[in-house]
């Protein structure tokens, strides 16, 4: 690059140099380059000009200065993401004057493949590989002395990912990781770090390293475990888990917007309404709403852009452009195949073992290949632009990607396609990363020969392929919603508001679900007037229709034509609806053994909260109460973390201690999972004398009677000896078991995951939406969460729910059955034996055909493989063009020349 | 019996839902396995008629793996 | 369909153990690889096509094209059809009543095609005594004649000194 | 007053990307303010995502 003027590389992370003109990325978006105003020598002192003169298309105009645009709204949403923690936290750590202390941006920075050291893990001073490597957590987090008390929710997941990654990069590295709590609550994180911590033996120590010293090339750190003993060991490099600190620009977003922050400067909401800032029209979603993972902020952009869209519904469509695509070239799809092949390097994913221009330059010896190109990153916005380009140019009409899955990119290249006026059907997939790079890394030249392979096997399918019609469905604009809790409620009323008729049904016979149970939410509202608005606004709605004590009989039909028969009260009720939404929710673990059911002093959590509602008198003789969580879970009668548990037992003990300040109140933990801004009531408990003991699984507390009373025996790991409480009140944090999601997971075909919640279709990209389309997820139903984050998933589900009622229309798979008349004698076999009975009997002149109900059809070619007369074939995979890979696949290939004959 | 060096061919027919995307999670997670198996994607294990695997054998494939 | 193909193997004497079905979910990427670890181990030790019937790749290759062609013909592909038609109806698909099924319906029709499809391949190379024919083919005489006979009336075959002849 | 059909973004990180879309998709025109000259936020500069460590550009 012509600019002269060196600047920090603030995307890398000030780890390399970058230009004044400099692009961050390859893959931004938009993919353009850009001059910082702060650095460029013309902007600033009127010198140079360097890169105007030499821009070839002129791009570079210096007159032009920043402008003020008045944009007329209807909703502003707030997303401005979090900020850094203060350097100075990070210098008590040594960060700064030891170069091998890094924060984990660097360490994502060093380990990406397209970061400044082509993904080799290095050490800043020395740029040697590092042995040892240590992990410390809590940097800039539950933290008062820089006034950042909350937990960060994300550094503990973050650095066994990190240290996962480094080790797959190193793998004879030695890392430990610096532990208070192990807070990894999100849906699948806790097996996941087990799975990570066998099998790459991590050492997980519980301490906070308070400072660390530099001893000649190494680094020294000593810390303290809670057995009272010291440890110090020097390491090669350091970690820092930063936290998520408030925008540094909050104070002025919050003037600007005129909303109200809460005391750590992220934005204040209430657990009722967690999208809705302290203005109406203003709503925040992701990380300045409360530190989150993305995940978590994925639900919440959907959410608020329901709300939204409650707000304006009569603005809908009001301004909105639709993209056209250009008309299909016809005339080029009839002439005979010339295929473009595109074999993708995916960075370091594929061609790190595989030889990708061996690939490339085979795929050239195929007949009918019109072009070969090897691509960087095929699936990044530049790449598309130059594949279309070539596909023009070269007046392809099939092209053939060898890459990653079409599973997940088929949409994307299918996209480019049609944007250029070519079907998206003449389009065919390689998988040479996920079944093929990355499985056979230890063998590059078995590698590339498969490689080679399947670009030929795709390459014959692709000369047979046939441009498909694309049709497109009216939407029934209803939506059936199954459970009537916190989250079916929001979620009915949220698609109400936006206009469309919904109808809600609930098993038991009021709405409420487990909201009912509760007084106080964690942030001290009241639960039970939240429950009170909801049951009042749903029964109020004139487009809500409530079916009390009825459940879901059957449903059929696919996105926008779905036909369910519920029944209610002996008699079933057929009812035609766009969309579903599954809310229905899940209950309360009652845990086996720790005498509960045997004494009425031992209750869960749900119990003592009722208990307590009762007020002071429910505690009369109540001198020692002792909390013991993670009761049947972790490992136990459930699997998984319930991830609220710990919330909810420091919520109930500071309502005891306001109750009556004198009881004593014991929490036996194994972590102590208060992330988020919940971390402030652990520390309210601490200061008021409740009493907080770790086990460890194989040291747990038990529970025996003595007498009339009870008492809780355990091992004090501090004290280091065994002790036994007296206790007037056992409370048992359980976890929250699923419902019984079997037989509605067979009704609908959605799969559950391992623990019996519904699983979603992508963990972090679709959180609500489920693998079935037209179908989507909230509340427990999908896994255990406060109500905050229910209620949230509840508004992402009513947007994405709302997509297809809105758009009215919806797009068909094109892969579907095309039966033959004249070749069909009318056997019936097909339709029999369609599981979608998609297929049915029609009189053509004196005989019975079978004719394909395209819309219904999933494409799964039964029907196909069964008929006597191979009358029937499916769009995308004719028996000709699986005949053609079978053929491609033995490298000699074998009796083409029979193969003609038996046409 | 098995000779040094022998190295089946292997076709495998996997249904795109399943089976295919218990390859792509295999993937995802990096487990190693033999690369001997040549993939053809179907929408369903029910789109595989016996011609499929007839010919299969007959173009040389040592063994034949559909999945569902 | 599995059984099927497996029963079509055996007749034309390639170990069915060759093709597999197996099941596995989105979820369960170690199981998928341990499937896939066995199936390549185990065909390693059945070693190339052919082995378990020793006879030359020719006659394999021969054996499986005559198999291909009868798997296309409308008469065994309808049996096949009405049998699935069957198996939807009554809807017990247990692995013995699919055994006893196709062996019964599927296999029988199979094999004749297939034995049909051998015949005209081999006399392409010339006449060739029943009693030949019968031991390449893997049948007995009276099997066979029960299939030449058609044949001939139907003026594909005729008999010839040397033996049958394509007509 | 008639109720606008637009509605502004602040923010280009992966949650405001994602209402954006989301928003789009219900039939609103979106303004998207960002401060960088890329979108993705911090989680483009992250290397690989969990659970299914594929990138997360």
């Amino acid at each position: 690059m012509y600019c002269p003027r060196p600047i920090a590389d603030v995307y890398n992370e000030r780890l390399d140099i970058t230009r004044a003109t400099h692009i961050d990325f390859p893959q931004a978006i938009p993919t353009s380059y850009y001059i910082d105003p702060k650095a460029c020598l013309r902007v600033n002192y009127q010198t140079c000009n360097l890169c105007a003169q030499t821009c070839t298309a002129g791009a570079i105009d210096f007159s032009q200065k920043p402008k003020n645009l008045k944009l007329k709204v209807g909703s502003v949403i707030l997303a401005p993401g979090f900020g850094r923690v203060s350097h100075d936290v990070l210098e008590k750590f040594g960060y700064g004057r030891y170069p091998d202390v890094v924060t984990s941006y660097e360490f994502e920075r060093l380990t990406c493949a397209s970061g400044p050291t082509e993904g080799h893990l290095i050490r800043p001073s020395d740029h040697t590989t590092p042995k040892k490597i240590a992990f410390l957590q809590c940097i800039g987090s539950r933290d008062v002395t820089c006034d950042n008390g909350y937990c960060s929710s994300v550094c503990c997941m973050y650095a066994i990912k990190e240290a996962s990654v480094a080790k797959e990069h190193e793998p004879d590295l030695d890392i430990s990781l610096f532990f208070m709590d192990v807070r990894t609550q999100g849906k699948g994180f806790d097996a996941a770090r087990k799975r990570a911590e066998e099998k790459y033996g991590f050492n997980v120590i519980r301490a906070r390293v308070p400072k660390i010293d530099q001893i000649d090339s190494q680094l020294a750190l000593t810390w303290t475990t809670d057995d009272g003993q010291s440890h110090s060991d020097l390491f090669d490099m350091v970690v820092l888990s930063v936290g998520l600190d408030a925008p540094e620009d909050a104070h002025a977003i919050a003037d600007i917007a005129g909303i109200e922050l809460n005391s750590y400067d992220f934005c204040k909401t209430s657990h009722g309404a967690p999208l809705s800032t302290t203005k109406k029209g203003v709503y925040v979603a992701g990380a300045f709403q409360g530190p989150k993972d993305i995940p978590e902020s994925v639900t919440q952009a959907s959410g608020v852009a329901a709300i939204a869209s409650e707000l304006l519904k009569e603005g809908r469509g009001t301004q909105t452009v639709t993209i056209t695509y250009p008309e299909e070239d016809k005339a080029l799809e009839e002439e005979e195949p010339r295929i473009g092949v595109f074999v993708c390097h995916c960075g370091v994913n594929i061609a790190g073992v595989v030889d990708v221009k061996a690939v490339r330059d085979y795929a050239a010896s195929l007949p009918n290949v019109a072009y070969y190109e090897d691509t960087l990153y095929s699936c990044s916005q530049d790449a598309l632009k130059a594949i279309a380009e070539k596909v023009k140019e070269n007046r392809l009409n099939r092209v053939v990607i060898a890459a990653c899955s079409p599973r997940t990119h088929e949409p994307l290249f299918q996209e480019t396609l049609r944007s250029i006026g070519l079907n998206p059907a003449l389009f065919e997939m390689a998988n040479i990363r996920d079944q093929c790079a990355w499985v056979h890394a230890q063998e590059p030249e078995e590698a590339t020969q498969k490689s080679k392979d399947l670009v030929r096997m795709a390459v014959a399918k692709a000369r047979l392929l046939e441009p498909l019609a694309q049709p497109t469905v009216d939407v029934t604009p209803k939506a059936l919603v199954l459970g009537g809790g916190a989250a079916g409620m929001t979620v009915a009323l949220s698609i109400a508001d936006q206009g469309f008729e919904t109808i809600l049904v609930e098993k038991s016979k009021e709405l409420g679900g487990n909201l009912r149970k509760l007084t106080w939410t964690v942030d001290g509202q009241d639960a039970r007037k939240i429950l009170k608005d909801l049951i009042k606004k749903v029964e109020k709605h004139p487009k809500i229709d409530i079916m009390l004590e009825a459940e879901l009989e059957s449903t059929s039909g696919y996105v926008g034509n779905f036909t369910s028969t519920v029944s209610k009260g002996g008699k079933t009720e057929m009812v035609n609806h766009g969309v579903l939404v599954i809310a229905t929710g899940g209950e309360e673990h009652k845990p086996k053994g720790y005498c509960y059911g045997e004494s009425r002093q031992v209750v869960t959590q749900l119990e003592l909260e009722q208990k307590i509602a009762k007020g002071k008198s429910a505690f009369k003789t109540t001198k020692n109460v002792v909390m013991i969580q993670c009761v049947g879970s972790r490992g136990e009668d459930l699997q998984h973390c319930s991830r609220l548990c710990c919330t909810q037992a420091v919520k109930n003990a500071l309502k005891i201690k306001e109750l009556k300040p004198e009881t004593n109140v014991y929490i036996f933990y194994r972590d102590m999972r208060t992330y988020g801004f919940a971390e402030d009531l652990y520390r309210e408990a601490r200061q008021k004398g409740v009493i907080f003991l770790r086990y460890t699984p194989d040291q747990k507390p038990e529970v025996v009677k003595q007498g009339r009373g009870i008492k809780v025996n355990a091992y004090d790991r501090l004290l280091g000896e065994d002790i036994s409480i007296p206790a007037n009140l056992v409370v048992l944090s359980t976890g929250i078991a699923p419902g019984e999601n079997e037989n509605l997971s067979k009704l609908l075909k959605v799969p559950l995951t391992q623990e019996g919640f519904f699983l979603e279709a992508h963990a972090k990209l679709r959180p609500v939406e489920v693998a079935v389309d037209g179908i989507y997820l909230c509340g427990l139903a999908h896994g255990p969460k406060g109500l905050e984050e229910a209620v949230s998933q509840a508004k992402a589900a009513a947007a994405k729910a709302a997509i297809p009622l809105v758009k009215g229309k919806v797009a068909v798979e094109p892969i579907v059955s095309h039966i033959d008349k004249a070749t069909c004698i009318g056997c019936g076999i097909c339709a029999t034996l369609c599981p979608f009975n998609a297929i049915q009997m029609v009189k053509d002149g004196k005989r019975k055909k079978a004719e394909t109900i395209t819309a219904s059809c999933k494409g799964c070619g039964i029907c196909a493989s069964h008929c006597p007369v191979l009358a029937i074939n499916m769009g995308g995979f004719t028996d000709e063009e699986i005949f053609a890979q079978i053929h491609a696949f033995s490298p000699e290939g074998c009796g083409e020349e029979l193969e003609a004959e038996k046409k | 019996m098995t000779q040094e060096g022998y190295n089946p061919r292997i076709l495998g027919f996997f249904c795109h839902w399943c089976c295919y995307a218990a390859a792509d999670s295999a993937g995802v997670s990096r487990y190693q396995y033999p690369p001997n198996v040549r993939v053809i994607r179907v929408m369903c294990t029910g789109r595989i008629d016996v011609r499929f695997i007839l010919e299969a054998f007959k173009c040389g494939a040592d063994g034949v793996f559909t999945g569902g | 369909m599995a059984e099927a193909a497996r029963q079509a193997l055996e007749d034309i004497g390639v170990d069915p153990e060759r093709m597999e079905l197996e099941w596995a979910s989105a979820a369960e990427g170690p199981r998928f690889v341990e499937l896939i670890t066995r199936c390549v181990n185990s065909i390693k030790e059945k070693g190339p096509l052919g082995t378990e019937s020793n006879e030359a790749e020719e006659d394999v290759k021969r054996k499986l094209e005559a198999a291909v062609e009868a798997a296309s013909a409308s008469k065994v592909r309808t049996s096949f059809g009405m049998l699935a038609k069957k198996f939807h109806k009554d809807g017990d698909y247990s692995p013995e009543a699919i055994k006893e099924a196709v062996a019964a319906k599927f296999t029988p029709a199979f094999r004749k095609e297939r034995i049909a499809q051998e015949i005209k391949l081999l006399l392409k190379k010339g006449p060739m005594s029943i009693t030949k024919l019968a031991k390449i083919v893997g049948s007995t005489k009276a099997e066979l004649e029960k299939i030449v006979a058609p044949l001939i009336k139907k003026g594909i075959l005729k008999e010839e000194k040397k033996g049958l002849a394509l007509a | 007053m008639s109720k606008a059909g637009a509605i502004m973004v602040l923010g280009g990180g992966i949650a405001g990307v994602q209402t954006a879309l989301d928003l789009a998709d219900l039939g609103y025109y979106v303004y998207l303010v960002e401060k960088k000259p890329y979108i993705g936020g911090v989680m483009a500069q992250l290397d690989k995502t969990f659970p299914t460590n594929d990138c997360a550009i």
